[in-house]
């Protein structure tokens, strides 16, 4: 195997200020039925962000919600220009309820950003995002970098169902070329995802793959990148208690020159070189 | 001129507020400027690499958190070589807190670890003693002796002993540490707890147990920082639960000389900068010249004397 | 058909809910019918008339209590006179704590309570032993054999043993106690804890320290249950913290075979009869046939093996 | 000494309901600096009430204010016909300070009536009222009820300011021969209030009197209950945790046939016989 790997090794302690601040509320609304956008008007400061970063939420307690430790979270949009902040995310126990109940001209404390984000090197012309369901909130700031940086993309995004797909307008308005798969329509299996990407690298070629999350995609993605020696990244998520590599709760392990060695989610990633992320 | 410095031995703090050891590291730099801690103590190192617990490590508990880290180690090489220097830039003292399985294994590596950058030794004796029955030191007065005895013979530098709530006997404990020559108290690790996710069934930490840390710890190990100090004559530095300043003046006031911010940082990353600004605040607008006259000025009258050693709860 | 019912020994619950020591009395059946408990459980009494502690009695910690209360008692022959009576209407078995400063006034007051109409004795030996060094005969082994030994030969109804986290010795003292002779074990009573009112100095408890219950404790008691329930087999009791039907539910799975509700009942006092309908829909909702099923469920795995005697935080 | 003991002692336990409800809130507004009038709308069921009882609530929680225990509050009225059970407040420290929060159209769980109320004897025709502060709270229903049953009444109300003394109209409109104290006028002091008393007993006479908290007034009101052979009660506060008489945290002392014996405030009081009450 000759695939470069990326710089994704403990580097030195970087010494970028973390900001810990106060946001308005600007909006906080459904997007579809499982997930909801929620907009800060953010100070210029922490809008210096790199796509794949996150911040850590100090959720919002109240008589039945109490989330004590705070809720990393995906960049969804980071907009210096109009002073926003976008996070996308889905609702699923104390915290993220917490977050549901903000309303405009409410207040949320937020740390960031946080974390090794993805790299776009600059050889790398035709880019692949492989997303499925909130993954995409972590892939979206990525498409939008692409897309300044003048790179050819391809989205595939992947959901149970037509109207879980989100996003895909804007992932035309950047240029790409998107190809929605659901569940519903039987199209987002492992095998036509697979034909798909071949069928991809086959006519104009890919030169990098970029995921989240999900076990599946991870495996194909690492089969194709060895198969047609295309490196790629893939953001992961894990449970975090400082955020920002104080108390090591986040490590998942890697493999690394034979090795299995732990990583800190919040540090050394959420963003890892796609060929030594291990699936779960 | 309103006094902050607090006095641990031979030591003295610009201020009494630093971090506990395994929730502090280089990484806070990039929020403030450490040099404005009384002090800095690292996560607990053993001698040899260790990857620490499986994942998930912490949980949430109501209003607090359990954590079965344990102690993922560099080992003592990549300490000496990079954490070390890291901390030479600042004036702060520097506590390492160091761990072994045995005790000559703990005082071989207190005497490695005696190096110039090094403050004092912080021996977290709250892990298990594998030689015995697998309880940790600070379980006990005798295994508390005998390890603090040899650790006392194989450093200068002063020996700080961080105690255990899993224990009837934290008097006795304390004694025992400071008989053998320990030169400060460190009251205390977090307590034994669990929690299972009625969900899937499975407890909540790959650990199975962890130590429950955080404000619901705070009354239990406030106690027993207060229990220590009257028992005691070397200083106790309060730990458990501390989140914000008035915690802090808490514990100032039941005894304890400084405090370790633990948990606090991180739901607040900012908060042992603010609790050093709202301490000043405090014992201006109280009167205080200093620090030292807030230390064990808790109005415990006659009932002191009856309940210090009552270990049971009434 | 769902089966709510419980063992415990030789007595069959209803349900697997009842009150805790202290934290439930005639006056509760202003709110609801008591029959729909599992068991009534009344307030510790001594043979004498006692008036406990000084007030304040309880404060407010974050999310929780502390309480001195002490054991206020009105005596033997008043409870005999008074209580017992007042308890014969309702089917659900009464069961009478306990407490003494010896094992032999103990003995005899168990002999002397062990009348019609009461169903078991619960031992509150989380109380000081005055003849030793006051600690509590449950915070040690050989104290916790030697009473329940007493206490066994005293009396023939069932013997709940009452433990007490002040302890580092929670599975010992469990195996003490079963060994002993008790037929089900209570885990358990309130963990020492202090308080002071940062504005007067002054401890916020008139008798200095007191006991935490509440949501605080909830883990670390769960933690306790569960250790007792992997050592033992005799019945085990969960009580601490317990303050939603989720978490009864959850102590069920750790392996309490029923619980006891307190300090909850303070804030919701309704909440037991609460507690035993959320059970009855959880464990229809979740396809269970009885409570039995659920309790011990706990999916641990390889983990219980060489965890579950760990007392050391990680 | 001859004065009948009022029947304090403890009663067989009375298994008079208790409810434990939410209510809406319908007002919750500024009295005047220190003081607060909630007014909740309530069930008739929880409004059969004895001037002198009180409700233990549960105050709501917040982000940052997060009160444990109930907290108890004498009742200041109650109608049933209105369906109105009001409280008078003063913000001391987290639970009230949280009820003050507490807006219209929100909801508060109030557990009661509770605790054993005044006792007004049928041939006690001449009432007197002594109250300071916030005592005013508990004494205003008793105020009420003795109106309605037709005996007449002198309240002396004793305040720090003017403009602290509260509801002295609605005394008035009660028909009650009210005598306003304060300390700004030099008028509060011991020696005055026994002067205006003494003058009241040689005057009309005085059959019982009423009090609640201050322990110079209750000092003041023994010593004249024993000169003249006046009964008298006076409610009194003490922590509380269940409110319901269950955990024995409530205690004070009592005098009471040479011994001294503790008693619940919860529950055989708030209101005790004067004689036998102990300051602090
Ligand atoms: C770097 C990173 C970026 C993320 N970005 C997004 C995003 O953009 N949108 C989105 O919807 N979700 C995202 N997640 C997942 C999100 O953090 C969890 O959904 C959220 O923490 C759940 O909290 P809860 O209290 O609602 O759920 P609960 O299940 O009640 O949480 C209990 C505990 O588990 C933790 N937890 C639960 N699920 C996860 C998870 N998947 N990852 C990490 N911790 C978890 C919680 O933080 C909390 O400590 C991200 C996670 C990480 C690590
Ligand atoms: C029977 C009874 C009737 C009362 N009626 C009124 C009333 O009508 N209006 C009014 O303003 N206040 C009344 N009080 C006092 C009121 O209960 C306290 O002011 C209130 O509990 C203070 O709570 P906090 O959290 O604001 O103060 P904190 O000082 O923060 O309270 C801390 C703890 O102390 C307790 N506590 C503090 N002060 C008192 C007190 N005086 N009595 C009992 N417990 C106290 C609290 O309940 C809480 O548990 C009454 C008390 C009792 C016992
Ligand atoms: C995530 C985490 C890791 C910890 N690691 C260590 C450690 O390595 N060594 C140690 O002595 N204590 C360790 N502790 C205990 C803390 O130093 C402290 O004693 C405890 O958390 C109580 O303080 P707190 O309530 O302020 O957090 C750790 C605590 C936490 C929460
Ligand atoms: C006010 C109060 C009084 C108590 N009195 C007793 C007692 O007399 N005997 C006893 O064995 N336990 C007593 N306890 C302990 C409880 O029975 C229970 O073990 C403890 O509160 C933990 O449960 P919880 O968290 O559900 O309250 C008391 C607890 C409280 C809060
Ligand atoms: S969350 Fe603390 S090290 Fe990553
Ligand atoms: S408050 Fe519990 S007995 Fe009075």
């Amino acid at each position: 195997m000759n695939i470069v790997p990326l710089p994704t090794s403990p580097t030195p302690i970087e010494m970028m200020p973390v900001f810990d601040v106060s946001c308005a509320v600007k909006r906080n609304e459904p997007v579809n039925g499982e997930y909801r956008l929620l907009v800060l008007d953010a100070p210029h400061s922490i809008l210096q962000c790199t796509p794949g970063q996150f911040f850590h939420l100090l959720c919002p307690v109240s008589e039945h919600l109490q989330p004590y430790l705070r809720r990393p979270m995906s960049i969804y949009g980071y907009y210096p220009d109009q002073g926003e902040l976008h996070f996308l995310y889905k609702v699923t126990g104390e915290g993220t309820s917490a977050l549901a109940t903000l309303t405009t001209g409410q207040s949320l404390t937020v740390l960031g950003p946080l974390g090794r984000g993805f790299d776009i090197l600059p050889d790398w012309q035709n880019l692949l995002l492989v997303a499925r369901g909130v993954g995409l909130a972590t892939l979206a700031p990525l498409a939008l970098q692409a897309h300044k940086l003048g790179r050819n993309l391809t989205a595939i995004c992947s959901a149970r169902s037509e109207d879980m797909l989100m996003s895909l307008d804007y992932f035309r308005e950047l240029g790409a070329d998107v190809i929605p798969l659901t569940d519903d329509t039987g199209t987002s299996d492992v095998g036509n995802m697979r034909r798909i990407i071949e069928a991809k690298i086959a006519d104009t070629g890919i030169d990098a793959m970029y995921t989240c999350g999900s076990n599946r995609i991870l495996k194909l993605l690492q089969s194709l990148g060895k198969t047609h020696n295309i490196p790629g990244q893939i953001a992961l998520e894990q449970q975090m208690a400082c955020g920002i590599g104080m108390c090591q709760c986040c490590v998942r392990a890697f493999h690394r020159k034979g090795k299995t060695v732990n990583e800190r989610v919040c540090r050394e990633g959420p963003v890892f070189d796609l060929q030594e992320a291990i699936g779960c | 001129m309103l006094d902050l410095t607090t006095q641990i031995g031979s030591l003295t703090l610009k201020n009494p507020i630093m971090p506990a050891s395994g929730t502090f590291s280089e990484e806070l730099a990039q929020l403030f400027d450490l040099d404005v801690l009384g002090a800095h103590v690292t996560k607990t190192i053993t001698r040899e690499k260790r990857s620490g617990n499986p994942t998930p490590r912490v949980c949430e508990v109501r209003g607090s958190m359990l954590n079965s880290i344990g102690i993922p180690s560099k080992g003592l090489d990549a300490f000496k070589a990079n954490v070390i220097p890291f901390y030479d830039r600042y004036d702060a003292p520097l506590i390492v807190s160091i761990s072994a399985g045995s005790t000559d294994e703990f005082a071989s590596l207190c005497e490695d670890i005696s190096v110039p950058g090094v403050a004092a030794i912080e021996v977290n004796i709250s892990c298990p003693n594998i030689e015995e029955d697998g309880k940790a030191f600070a379980m006990r007065p005798s295994t508390t002796h005998a390890v603090i005895t040899k650790l006392r013979q194989a450093t200068d530098l002063p020996l700080w002993a961080k105690l255990t709530p899993n224990t009837g006997e934290t008097t006795e404990v304390a004694k025992a540490a400071e008989e053998a020559g320990a030169d400060a108290l460190v009251v205390s690790n977090t307590l034994l707890a669990m929690a299972i996710d009625i969900h899937t069934r499975r407890p909540k930490l790959g650990n199975l147990m962890g130590g429950l840390s955080g404000p619901a710890f705070k009354p239990i190990a406030l106690r027993m920082a207060y229990q220590c100090a009257k028992s005691v004559d070397i200083p106790v530095i309060g730990c458990g639960g501390i989140s914000t300043v008035d915690d802090v003046i808490e514990y100032l006031i039941a005894g304890a000389v400084a405090v370790q911010i633990g948990t606090a940082t991180f739901i607040e990353p900012h908060i042992m900068a603010r609790m050093i600004d709202g301490l000043e605040t405090y014992l201006t607008t109280q009167g205080f010249q200093s620090v030292r006259q807030l230390v064990g000025s808790v109005d415990d009258k006659e009932a002191s004397d009856g309940m210090v050693f009552m270990e049971a709860a009434p």
